[in-house]
This record gives structure tokens, C-alpha cells and sequence, in this order.
């Protein structure tokens, strides 16, 4: 059993938390949820939309059509008619011009609510349709700030709009509904963040937001600095001193990081920034999605140091590589990039969380003989004391320094910290060799045409590839790029295609670097994610 | 001067009531109002990002639409390879006094020939509602819901002090006194710099307090070649203050002649 | 306080006779000075890139040598993060008055609990001779071979409109005096502000001028917690005036007790 | 015949003046010069060091041994001993305490000279033991601002020091005494700079200088901003206003400057940045040498656009690259970016130039119908207008945009944009296609082992090539890279050698991504170039 519905209206009207309220509701009842919010760059009117699809499996991918279209607007009727299938029901506010076929259930939706109090008349009238108990949608309206007015608007509308089928109450929770970037924050805070330094942008902001908003339960600061610049070299600084900070932007602010990101490689200061992709170059389309920062992030910052950059696919990822990307950073003393982009960032998705710290300690200084910030070692990774240490004294250097951390222009000084800084990428290779999860696998295992591709794109070609008969293969990391690894998935296949958001092509460049050479391609770059129907239509095209 | 037509086919995307729309009226009264002494494919604009920046969409001029923080210098260099463009540029206080503060500071300090006007909404409301550096420590937005950890900057004394030939504060409420305002500003040789108090309605909906609050200087019998005056005027409201004596001067704070940037490169 | 070794084996490099020894040992003074209060591993530096920079080579605390312009915020992320490190940053005037000005105002603005030491010598020294934000006009520098087209900016009196909560100005060449400056920067409750003036003697030798010009504020009866009188004493000499005629002031200008950022974040 | 001579002692005691005239003498009685400047980061004292080499065929690269060694310190002494050959011949400052093995000239150097004075008695010193005709030093000392008392000084030394042997004149004038930093002012001049806007940083900044000193003869424009971020965004003004304007920058500088590179991309603003490489990452070794900045500059960035980026391998290469690449940023409307590095920058190299402006007029607008700044065109490239134009209304536009330049949000325009410039990447691409020029072959022509090299090290590699038997080839764009034709020079080859200097090899991932295996490497980071010495001994080594 899947339904999808699309909720669309204008900005400032409540249209992502109708979503969002519907979504918790079916995930209380039991559905896995994948929701997709669609929005331009505005703050009151135009068109947004969210679609929520869910079903009593697993699912992580939008699909263009829907079973519901709830339209606010003409605008919204006239952006979805071809999203409508045979049989869609339509909840039209009872102002809408537009003609639609089929069921029509019309409703005063911006008559009797205002602003985003028009989420809960959208949730009345959705789980009225549904027949599913009012009680679980008090349940969900609880923790929203105005309650009791939420409550008159939502019963007003469940009261008076018609059932029109029966969603049940299905087996076994399927998880938390939560979206990429609460992930990423809840991530940050189990890998021991102590501090988050960002200053606002789209699609990175809600990591912010959620920090803030929760920086007491975590027991961390959170602060927004002047601009990109000064924040990542608060974050360095802090680092330096010993707490473990953190940082989220996307690609204009990642490119302002970069002389800094240099200075972290060359310092070897354990730093993690979260990258959120969306519609570039330049400002771009930047409510929407893209995967185009991918060989910038992997080559960003003048000179040769280790990184390590972690690409998440879905909210669980999220907290998952982020937990682990500051323990990274911290144990190679590296700059850790968490690379998502806008649909894995802003969907929600319906997944098994379970919260758990995990703070390794780094290497630390056991405190004998001289302090040396630099001290050459074996795997490239030398002992950490922070300032404030009796008896150390710690000089860090953005200079090539000697092992004290001392200005070097010796060339066998330099050569030997190369070395060492390399030995470290060594190290760092090494640690993941052989680890089977550094590439993720799915769809149909035994097929020898593969679909290969990253970051989003993950939950509709392993939906697409089940179906179609297609083998599903990601790298969860992008440097060290688990090559071994990835050719192991692909030995054998006929037919390796390249699902990807890059008009360049940018993912198929890094595979072609490892030698690895697709046979096909898709690429979509409207800065639309690639909605289950496109896939399909692709590959089947190709079968014929 | 109504044969310009400075209307684009673009949609407007602001919230209704917003304070830009007051600027942007303003500044279309003005350029058809200096349309007789300038041609108008002289004019050039350039924006930041932000709710302000979308300004250059909707006026059918010359425009580069330019990156968060960085409007000014794209105007610099026009400035400097054709100086008879007439330079404005649509700025942010997010996108000027924090991203790009290093930028105003020296088209300032230089007396760059070009004109700013800054939409000082006083958050970062593109990016939905976050504190800027001219928020007062009272503004509660999402990346500090208890007010941010900070005093508010008063960028009026900050562009004395850099130097800056054109100083002035107006207010998106009263459009025909800030349409003299760019105007004089548009016509002054260097560095012009417009302060614009605009309500953000959906953040920071300041209209009934700078209504109530707000008078001219020069019906004051400011002198505005009086720096010190100047000074004085420009801590009178220091943008934290939101009591009910509040006195918020507009108008222009202070102007003097300078060599330009330009005339001395 | 004879016992802190402040001495690394770094080789110094500085040109004979160059006003950054000065600053040198002013500060290793003020530090074993202080060493009875601070201990000597609370201390942290942090310095950009530029003649002033390899100061951190050069003294045997924790230092995070950092890059051109950044240096004030590495130290503002360890000061959020540890509040017992005491924060002094070694800035060059091309460092932070150009390159890092975003930085260096909002660490005023913030009041940080850091201390800024500029290293003015109004030329970018290291890279071999350009203009700086406080060069004068007739300063000629590789980029400007007839010396810049604009006017230095006066970094006292920005900070002052910025601000900052204690700002000075010392003189590389008065080592007592300077010395106590710092150790009064150190011990002020956020953000401190010492704009040294700092003789490069290979590309701009203004030790002759200063040590004629300059006069000492606390001699001559400056009252450092009056604003206006700061903003005075700011403008009695704007580092473009080199005539026979000018009073340079070194000393506290300004001085006041307000929240700490890093109190109130 | 080949000479070689080193000249040291500490910085602002006329080091470098000292190997330039020198050379400057040798040029004109006919020699070609190559001359490597050594110098650390600091103003006064240190050790600098110049490597004069001379030989009456072309050579393009440094040698370590020395059969000149003149040493103003016993630093001098200490640091170059292992440079003497049996027979090199000494020249010490009375005052050098160090013992040195054979021929020992002892003079005043420092007693009778003050600071860069000294290059003149340096002078006068060689010219006599060479027996060049104290004329031939008048000639160049001509052009020094004190003449009277260089010349005082240098005839004291000619007049006082010895003779050796004699250096003669010899026929045909190999070319003009000129850096690659010069090259690339020239270059720039020609191909028709209106404004060079560029904030100090070495390597690059010498282009700053000498376009600032010669401004008026140039009639250009030379500005100093405030920071790199603030120069490239009026580099894009400029440009967006109709004037040619380029900037200089190393790699810290370049970095503040890729968020703006973006935007360039983005509105399709013609750029030119000269990136000059030095020891990195972060501040490095900022006045020596490396080549690890060049995945960056291919990627920098966020996005995908359309880019072109030349790297010249000397003097004369600077100056035809840099003046092709302000056509090119104009013809095609992108970003071009110039890569050389410290050893291209600052060494001195004798070839021949021929100045001649070459200024190729854009696609301009032809006045008729509505101005559309980003019309949709077969190649991608839009007419230019420009501001100031009657009837035109240019905009431009960071935010993805239709064809007048007016922000889109709309998937199907996205789409249609991003094709555009896609296009023009493939314009671009065609462009260069079938051009030999694109890649350069010396050395061994027939030799099936091949070095592969690109930049400073393409001098060393031709000449060992020759030596050893070594075909030699060096891609001069990396972008558009020309694959088909470095292909077709590799055809065969049962070696192929990379000759970098990246630790991490950033030029072999890049011959990796276009399918080129090398079957060894060369890597040299010790941010000293390549000397002839370091290669014959590797190339040797391995035929054992
Ligand atoms: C380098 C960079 N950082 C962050 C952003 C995200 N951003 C877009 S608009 C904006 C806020 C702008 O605030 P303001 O300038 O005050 O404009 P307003 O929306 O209030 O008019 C920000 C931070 C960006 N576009 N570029
Ligand atoms: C981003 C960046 N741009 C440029 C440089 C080059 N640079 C190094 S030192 C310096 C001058 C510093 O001048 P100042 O801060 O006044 O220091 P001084 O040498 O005078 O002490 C510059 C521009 C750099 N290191 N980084
Ligand atoms: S969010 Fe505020 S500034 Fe932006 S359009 Fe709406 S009212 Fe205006
Ligand atoms: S160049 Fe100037 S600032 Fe640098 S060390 Fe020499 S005298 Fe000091
Ligand atoms: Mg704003
Ligand atoms: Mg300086």
C-alpha cells in the first residue's frame, strides 16, 4: 500500500508544516514517509510545495504524482494538474478558479485559517479523508506552540470535510521522521560537538537553526559569526584549544573557507564542515538541489593535505557520518567534510535512530619530555596537547614548520613534513581499506547492470533498480574513494550507469580518475531531485 | 520625464507591505526625475543577496546582480574602466555590514564615486529571520533565540569615521523625502552612502516605531558640513534602542567635497 | 619573574634596527611581569602573515601562527572554547586594517575578550614595499609609484566607532611605555585595541618623526573614559599629517567596562 | 661552452641585481642566460642566492654546481660548498672566514660597497675574470638610478680583481633577458589590459610592480584593493563595464577568490587570473616553489562552468599565453586562468620576443532588437553589451536566469541555461581540438621512453630528455586538457615518466582522469626546482 500527496500553496502559509504534520502522523501509525519540500527562494507567496509519500515499506524517494493534491491556490492547481493521476482527490480551497478532473472536496481553507495555521486545517481535512482517529493528529499538534488554535482549526476541518478512504494503522514503527539535516546536528552533538560556528545559508541553515534552538539541552554554544571567513577560522581556533567545532554552509561560503580549509591541512586542525549542495554556480537556484561541489570539495584549498569528505544519502546517514566525521577529524587531525545536498538536507525521511555518544579520544600528548606539536611519526599523526597545559608549549603553523612547530624554509625540514602529512593520507587509506561499508549496495544484487551514483539519488536507484532489475552501488565516501572496494561491486557488470545531479558530469570525472568507465549516464540538473518516475522513464527507454 | 519605463517583466516576490517596495519607489522617482541630466543607459546597479537584492530584477536598468557582500566592488570596477556610468548599488545589512563591511569600509575610505544604499531591515530575512550586525540584542531569530550575544553596530558612525563624503539615513516609510535623498546622494561626487531604515514586516516589523520616531534633520537646522555635529547626530539613536523617547534623525548627517577615487587612480 | 624562559632557538630575521623589536620586548617584559598572575601556558598568540607574524617564532608560548588577516578569530574560537587562555594577537597593519578589517571590527563590536596588538608600520613589509590602509598619500610604495590615490584611514578612530571597550596607541620606540599598554590591554575585561606605531626601517622609517611627535595622553590629563574626548584626540593627527607641527598621542584613549562576548554567548 | 655561476650572500645586498646584470652583460654579447633567484622570506640578512647559467646554445633550466661561486658571507660559503666543482673557481668578501678548496679571489665586497650597491662590485668582479670589455658592464649599468656611483664601484672592482678566462662574445643575439613575470605584464598589455587590479602576494605580485612602474607608458589602469575578495569582484565589474582587467595571485589569494570565480562562471564575465604557485599548502614556503595547486584551479568553484586555464613554462610562454588569454576570456566569455609557479615567475629567461598587440574583438551586439545579455545561442556564447549603450539593457546576474538576465527558478529555463554553457564548454573544447600548439614535444623526438611534465620543469626535462634519450611532452592547457593530442605524442611509448612537483601527484591524477597511466614518476617537493643534476641522477639511477 503507497499513497503519495502533494500540498501546495503559497509561501508563509503553512504548506511545509502541513507536510510535516501529515508525515508524523502516518510514521506514528506505522508508515515509512519520505516528504519532499519544494520552495523558491522567498518568504511570502509564490508556490511551495511538499509532497508526502508513504507506504508500510521502506521508501526514500519522491514520486512526481500523487493520489492528493491539496492546492491553496490557483497557482497550485495549475503547477500540479500533471501531477494528477486517474482518480487523484483534489482539496481545493473554495476560492480556486481552476478547473481539475475528478474528485473534488472543496474547503475554506484561507477563509477560516491564517498563515501557517492553515497546516492544521490541511491535516484535519487529509486525515479525515484517511478516516484516521482525530486523536492522533491532537497527538502531533501537542508540541506546536500555539496548541489550543491549532486544535479549533484542525477539529473545524476534520468536523466538516469527507472521508475517502481508509489508511489503517499498519505493523511495527518504522522509525523517527526526521529530515538530513536534523541528522547532521544530532550527529554533531553524539560526535562531541562542543561548539557550531555558521553563518546562514541555504540549505545548511537548518542545521543552525536546530542547534539553536537546542543549544542548552546540548550543552553546546552556538554562535554566527560576521562571514565565512572569520567563522572558519573561529572554528580552527577553537579546535586549536581543544574543542570539538563544527561548521555548516554551502558552495559560496565553502569557497570562501577554502584558504582556511589549506590552513587546517597545513595546521592539522581537526575541523568538520558540513557542505550543502544546491543549484550552482553562484547563487545559483538555491532552494534547490544539485551535486555539482563534488571536485571541490575533494581538490578545494591550495597545496597537497589529507581529507577526508563523507557524502550522506538520507537523514539516518546523516547522524551517522556526522558522528563519525568529527571522531575522523579528530584522530588524523584533519578538515572532515560532510558533503549533502538540498533533498537530503531539507526531506524528511522515516528511519530506525538510535542516539548513542561516541567520543574517541584522539591521540594525546602523554605529558614527557618536550611537547612537539609536529613530532614526526610513523602513521603521520602526532600526539595533541592544547594550550593551557603545564609544561607544553603548543605552536601550531600555517607556515611549513619544523616538528615544534617552528617556520622551516630547510628543504630536508619541508620534505620531511610532506612526507609526514602524506604518510598520514596513507594512514588515513588504510583505515578504511577493506572496510565493507565504505560503499553501500542495493537494489537487485544479482544483476550484472549496475546503477552507480551518490549523495541523493541513493533511495530512488535502489527503489528504480529493485524494479527494474538493477544492481545499486554508492560510495559513502569520497576521499579516501573507497576504489577497491567500489570495483569489487563492479566487477563482472555489464552495463555501469551514472546516476547523477552534475551537468558536467563531475561524479563520472572522479570515477573516471580511479579508472572506473561508465557505460551510460543520467544526469539531472533542473535542480529537481530525480523523482522515481524519471529514473524509470530513463531506463526504460534505454531497454527498448 | 514619464517616457521611462522602468518596469520589468518580472515577478514581484517581496511579502506584501514590505518596506522595499518604498525604496524602490523611491529610487524610480528619482531616476525619472534625474532622467533629464542622466541618460539612462548610464545608470548601473548592482545588489547583494538577500530580499533587497531581488530590487534589480524588478528595474528595467543596467544591473549586476552580484554575490552576498560583494555589490560594491562590482560598481569599483565599473567605475573605474567608465566613469560616466552612475553607480548604485542595492546593498543588504547582512550583505554589507557583516559579509561585505570590509568592501563599504574602503569604497568609503577611497570616496569611490559610486552611491550606496543600504536596506537595513535589521535581520537576514532571505535566509528567514537571523540576527545582522544592526540587530539590537533584544532581536529574538533562529540562530539566536535569546537575542544575539552582541550590541548592535551604528554604521552611520562607522562611515564617518571611515571617511566616508555622503552620509545619510533615511526611511523606506517616506518615500518622497528618501527619493531626495538618493537623489542627492546619485548626484554627489564620491562616496555616497544611504542608510535606509526598512521595515521587514515578516521579521522585524519596525514601521509604527520609526514612524513614530523618526525626524528630519534638516528640519533640525542640522549642519551636514559639521562633523562633529555629525557625531553628535549619529549617536543620538545608537539601533539598540527601542524606548518610547527614542529620537531617530534622517536626512542627511553630513557631506563634504573630496578628490574622487577615480580622479585620483 | 626572572624564571620564564621566553626565548625559542628560531633564528631572528627581522632587518637590523626594525621597530618589531621593540614590540618584541615590550611584550616578553609585560609577560614575565604578569607571570605571577597569568600563568605563562594560559597565555595563547596568534599573529598574521607579515614582518610582525614571525613574532610568534620568537617567543617560547603557545602560538597558532596563523594566516594573513585571520588571526583575531582563531583566537575568539579558543577563547569561546577555554576561558582561561588569555588571547593576544600580533596583527600587521596590511594584516587587519586591509585584509582582515571584517575581523578586527567585529571583534570590537563582539567585545571579545581578546587583545589586539597592530603592528603598524603603514607597509606591507614582507611582500617588499606596498601601501597599506594607514600609509599616507605620499607614501611610495611598488604598487603606487607616486604614492596612493587615497587617504589612510584612522584605525583609532574606527575602533572607537566600532566598539571596542579599550583602545590605545603605542610606540614601538618607548618600550616602558608600550609595555604597560600591553599589560593593561591584557588585563582589561574585552576587547583590547593597541594600534603601535611600528618604524619599518627598510621601507618606511618614521622612527625620527615619532619619536619627535609623540606625546603621551596620560600626561597631558586625558580623561580615557570621555568618549568625545577619545574622538578628539583621535582626530589630532590622522596618519596623513607629516608636517613639523604635528602631536602624535600615544597612551589609552578610550577605556569602559561593558559584557564580554564570551559571557554572553 | 656553459658557465655557471652562483652568486650569494644575505637579502638586500644586491643578490639578485648582481645575477641580473650579469646576465644582462652575457645576453647582449650573445649568450642565452638562464638565471635562478633563491631567496627566503624575509626582508634583510638570511641567505640569497642567484644561479647564473650561461651557454652559447638555449637553455631554460638551473644546475646546481657552480663553476663561479661568489660568497659575500661565510653563510655563503657553508651553504654552497657542496655546489663547487673540482676547479670552481671562488670569489670571497676579504672577511669570509670558511675555508674553500681551490682558486680563491679575496676582495672588499662589503667594505667598499653599502647594500644593492654591491651587485655592481659583483659585477665588476666577473666581467673581469670573464675579460668581457668593462663596456659591456657601463652598457647595462646605464640603467641603474645611481650610474655614477655603480660605476665607481664597479670599475674599482674590474679594475682590482682578476682574470680568469675568457668568456667571448659569440654570434647571434638569443634573445631578450626577461622573467616570466615580466612575460606576463607584457603579454597582458598586448592582448589589451585596461586595468590589472591585484592585491600583493608573492610570487605574483612582481607583475604588480612592473605594470604599477610602467602604467602610463602603458596606458592601463593599476589598483590596489583592499583584499583579494574585493579585487576580483571589480575585476568582474571592470569587465562587465567593456574593460579588459585582469588580477595576480598566489595560491592563498586564489582561493578568496573562488567564490567570485563562480559568479564569473555564472554570468559569463571575462576574467583573467594569473595564479602563481608557490610551497604550499597554507603559507607554505611562500618565495619557493611547488606545483600543487593545479587540481584546484581546474575546480575551484562551486558549480559547473565552463573554464580555461594556460600554463606557461617560461618567459616567452608567459607572454603568448597570458596575451591569448584575455582573447579568450573575451571570445568565449569565462574565467581564464594562468597558471605558472615561482620558477616560471621569478627566473629570468633569455628568448626571443616579439611584441605585437593582438586584441580580437568579442561577439558584440549588433544593436537591433531587444538587448538579451544571455541569448541562447548555438555555441553558447552570447553577443556582448555594455553598459552606456543606447537602447541596451545588460544585465547580468549571479542567480540563475533567463535570457535578458533576469532570475529564473523555473526547471525547464535552468535546464536550457545550463546547456547553454555546456555548450559553450564544448565550443571551447572544439576550439582547441586539432590545435598542435596544444601540447609541446622536445627532447629525444624518437625515443619511445617519455617524460611527461607540464610547467617550470619542462627546461629540465627537454634537456635531460636530449641528454638520456628521452622523448618530452607538456600539455599547455590544462583546461580544456588536450587528451587527444598528449595521446597521440604517447602513442607507443614503453615509458612514460611524470616529472611534478606535487607530493601528492596532482598532475598524474589528472593524466589519470583523461585514461594516462605513467608507468613511473618523478616527484620533487622540497620547493627547490628541478635541477638538471636531481633529474639526470633519477633517470639514471633507474636505467641501472
Ligand atoms: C557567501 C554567502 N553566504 C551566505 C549566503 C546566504 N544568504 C543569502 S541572502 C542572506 C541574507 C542577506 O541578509 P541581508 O543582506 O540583510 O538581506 P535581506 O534579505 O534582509 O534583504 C544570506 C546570508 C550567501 N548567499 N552567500
Ligand atoms: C590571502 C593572502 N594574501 C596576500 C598574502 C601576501 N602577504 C604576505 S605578508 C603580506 C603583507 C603583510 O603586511 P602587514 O600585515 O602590514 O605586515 P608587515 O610585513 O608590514 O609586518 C601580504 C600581503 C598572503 N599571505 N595571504
Ligand atoms: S521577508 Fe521581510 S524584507 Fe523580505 S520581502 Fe518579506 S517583508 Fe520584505
Ligand atoms: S622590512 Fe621593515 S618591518 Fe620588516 S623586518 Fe625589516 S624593518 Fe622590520
Ligand atoms: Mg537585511
Ligand atoms: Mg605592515
Amino acid at each position: 500500500m503507497e499513497r503519495s500527496v502533494i500540498i501546495g500553496g503559497e509561501a508563509g502559509e503553512g504548506i511545509k508544516e502541513a507536510g510535516n504534520l501529515l508525515s508524523r502522523v502516518l510514521v506514528s501509525i506505522g508508515y515509512s514517509v519520505f516528504t519532499y519540500h519544494d520552495y523558491p527562494s522567498l518568504i511570502r507567496g509564490g508556490h511551495n510545495f511538499s509532497s508526502v509519500r508513504f507506504s508500510n515499506e521502506g521508501i526514500y524517494a519522491p514520486v512526481r504524482k500523487a493520489d492528493y493534491i491539496v492546492a491553496l491556490d490557483d497557482r497550485s492547481v495549475k503547477r500540479h494538474r500533471g501531477d494528477a493521476k486517474e482518480g487523484t482527490v483534489w482539496f481545493l480551497d473554495e476560492k480556486v478558479k481552476e478547473e481539475v478532473e475528478g474528485t473534488v472536496v472543496r474547503l475554506p481553507f484561507r477563509g477560516e485559517a491564517k498563515g501557517v495555521m492553515r497546516s492544521s486545517a490541511v491535516l484535519g481535512a487529509l486525515l479525515k479523508a484517511f478516516r484516521i482517529p482525530k486523536e492522533e493528529g491532537l497527538e502531533v499538534l501537542k508540541d506546536l506552540k500555539n496548541f489550543e488554535e491549532n486544535r479549533k482549526i484542525f477539529e473545524l476541518f476534520y468536523d466538516s470535510s469527507q472521508e475517502v478512504e481508509e489508511i489503517v494503522e499498519v505493523e511495527g514503527i518504522k522509525g523517527e521522521y526526521f529530515s538530513g539535516s536534523e541528522g547532521i546536528a544530532l550527529g554533531a552533538v553524539d560526535g562531541g560537538l562542543d561548539i557550531y560556528i555558521a553563518y546562514p545559508m541555504t540549505p545548511a541553515s537548518p542545521v543552525l537553526h536546530y542547534l539553536a534552538a537546542h543549544k542548552k539541552e546540548f550543552g553546546i554554544k552556538v554562535v554566527q559569526p560576521e562571514n565565512e571567513i572569520g567563522v572558519i577560522n573561529m572554528v580552527l581556533g577553537a579546535a586549536y584549544a581543544g574543542g570539538r567545532a563544527m561548521t555548516g554552509t554551502s558552495g559560496g561560503g565553502f569557497a570562501l573557507m577554502t584558504e582556511t580549509l589549506s590552513l587546517a591541512g597545513m595546521s592539522e586542525t581537526p575541523s568538520v564542515i558540513y557542505l550543502a549542495q544546491r543549484g550552482a554556480p553562484s547563487t545559483g537556484v538555491p532552494t534547490y538541489t544539485e551535486q555539482a561541489d563534488l571536485l571541490f570539495s575533494l581538490f578545494a584549498g591550495h597545496g597537497d593535505f589529507p581529507r577526508i569528505v563523507v557524502a550522506p544519502s538520507n537523514a539516518l546517514e546523516c547522524y551517522l557520518f556526522t558522528r563519525e566525521a568529527l571522531n575522523l577529524a579528530w584522530k588524523f587531525q584533519v578538515p572532515v567534510i560532510v558533503l549533502s545536498s538540498k533533498n537530503v538536507a531539507e526531506s524528511f525521511f522515516t528511519q530506525p535512530l538510535e542516539r548513542e555518544k561516541v567520543v574517541e579520544e584522539p591521540k594525546l600528548w602523554d605529558g614527557s619530555g618536550e611537547y612537539k606539536r609536529y613530532l614526526i611519526t610513523d602513521d603521520g599523526v602526532s600526539p595533541l596537547a592544547f594550550p593551557g597545559t603545564k609544561g607544553a608549549v603548543v605552536k601550531s603553523n600555517s607556515y611549513e614548520h619544523d616538528e615544534v612547530g617552528i617556520t622551516t624554509e630547510d628543504p630536508r625540514q619541508i620534505v620531511e613534513m610532506k612526507d609526514k602529512r602524506e604518510r598520514k593520507r596513507e594512514t588515513i587509506r588504510k583505515f578504511f581499506e577493506g572496510r565493507e561499508d565504505t560503499v553501500s549496495v542495493g537494489g537487485d544484487l544479482n544483476s550484472k547492470r549496475v546503477l552507480v551514483t551518490w549523495g541523493e539519488n541513493w533511495g530512488v536507484c535502489c527503489e528504480v533498480g529493485e524494479e527494474l532489475g538493477y544492481k545499486t552501488v554508492k560510495p559513502n565516501y569520497m576521499e579516501p574513494f573507497p576504489v577497491n572496494r567500489l570495483k569489487e561491486e563492479l566487477e563482472g557488470a555489464k552495463e555501469v550507469i551514472v546516476v547523477e545531479l552534475s551537468p558536467a558530469g563531475q561524479f563520472e570525472k572522479l570515477l573516471n580518475l580511479y579508472g572506473i568507465k561508465p557505460t551510460g549516464r543520467f544526469r539531472k540538473y533542473d535542480t529537481r531531485p530525480i523523482f522515481k518516475e524519471d529514473l524509470l522513464k530513463f531506463l526504460s527507454g534505454r531497454e527498448r | 520625464m514619464s517616457g521611462v519605463n522602468l518596469k520589468t517583466y518580472a515577478e514581484n516576490t517581496w511579502c506584501p507591505g514590505c518596506g522595499n517596495f518604498g525604496i524602490l519607489r523611491a529610487f524610480e522617482m528619482a531616476v525619472e526625475e534625474l532622467s533629464g541630466e542622466i541618460p539612462v543607459e548610464n545608470f548601473v546597479l548592482s545588489s547583494g543577496i538577500g530580499c533587497h537584492g531581488k530590487i534589480v530584477d524588478y528595474i528595467n536598468l543596467n544591473s549586476f546582480y552580484s554575490i552576498h557582500g560583494r555589490a560594491l566592488n562590482n560598481l569599483q570596477g565599473m567605475k573605474l574602466v567608465n566613469d560616466s556610468l552612475v553607480c548604485v548599488g542595492f546593498v543588504g545589512d547582512g550583505d554589507i555590514y557583516a559579509e561585505g563591511i570590509s568592501h563599504l569600509v574602503f569604497a568609503a575610505k577611497r570616496n569611490a564615486d559610486i552611491t550606496a544604499i543600504v536596506h537595513d531591515n535589521r535581520a537576514y530575512s532571505l535566509t528567514t529571520g537571523q540576527f545582522t550586525p544592526t540587530s539590537p540584542s533584544h532581536f529574538k531569530g533562529k540562530s539566536t533565540p535569546e537575542g544575539p550575544p552582541e550590541d548592535p553596530m551604528n554604521p552611520i558612525l562607522l562611515m564617518l569615521s571611515a571617511g566616508a563624503t555622503f552620509v545619510a539615513r533615511g526611511f523606506a516609510g517616506d518615500i518622497p523625502h528618501l527619493k531626495e535623498l538618493i537623489k542627492a546622494a546619485i548626484k554627489h561626487r564620491g562616496f555616497s552612502f544611504i542608510d535606509v531604515l526598512q521595515p521587514c514586516v515578516t521579521f522585524y516589523n519596525t514601521f509604527p516605531y520609526y514612524r513614530k520616531h523618526c525626524y528630519k534633520l534638516e528640519e533640525a537646522g542640522h549642519d551636514p558640513t559639521d562633523f562633529n555635529a555629525a557625531v553628535e547626530k549619529a549617536k543620538e539613536w545608537d539601533y539598540s534602542e527601542d524606548s518610547e523617547d527614542a529620537k531617530i534623525p534622517i536626512g542627511i548627517f553630513y557631506q563634504v567635497e573630496k578628490p574622487t577615487y577615480e580622479e585620483r587612480v
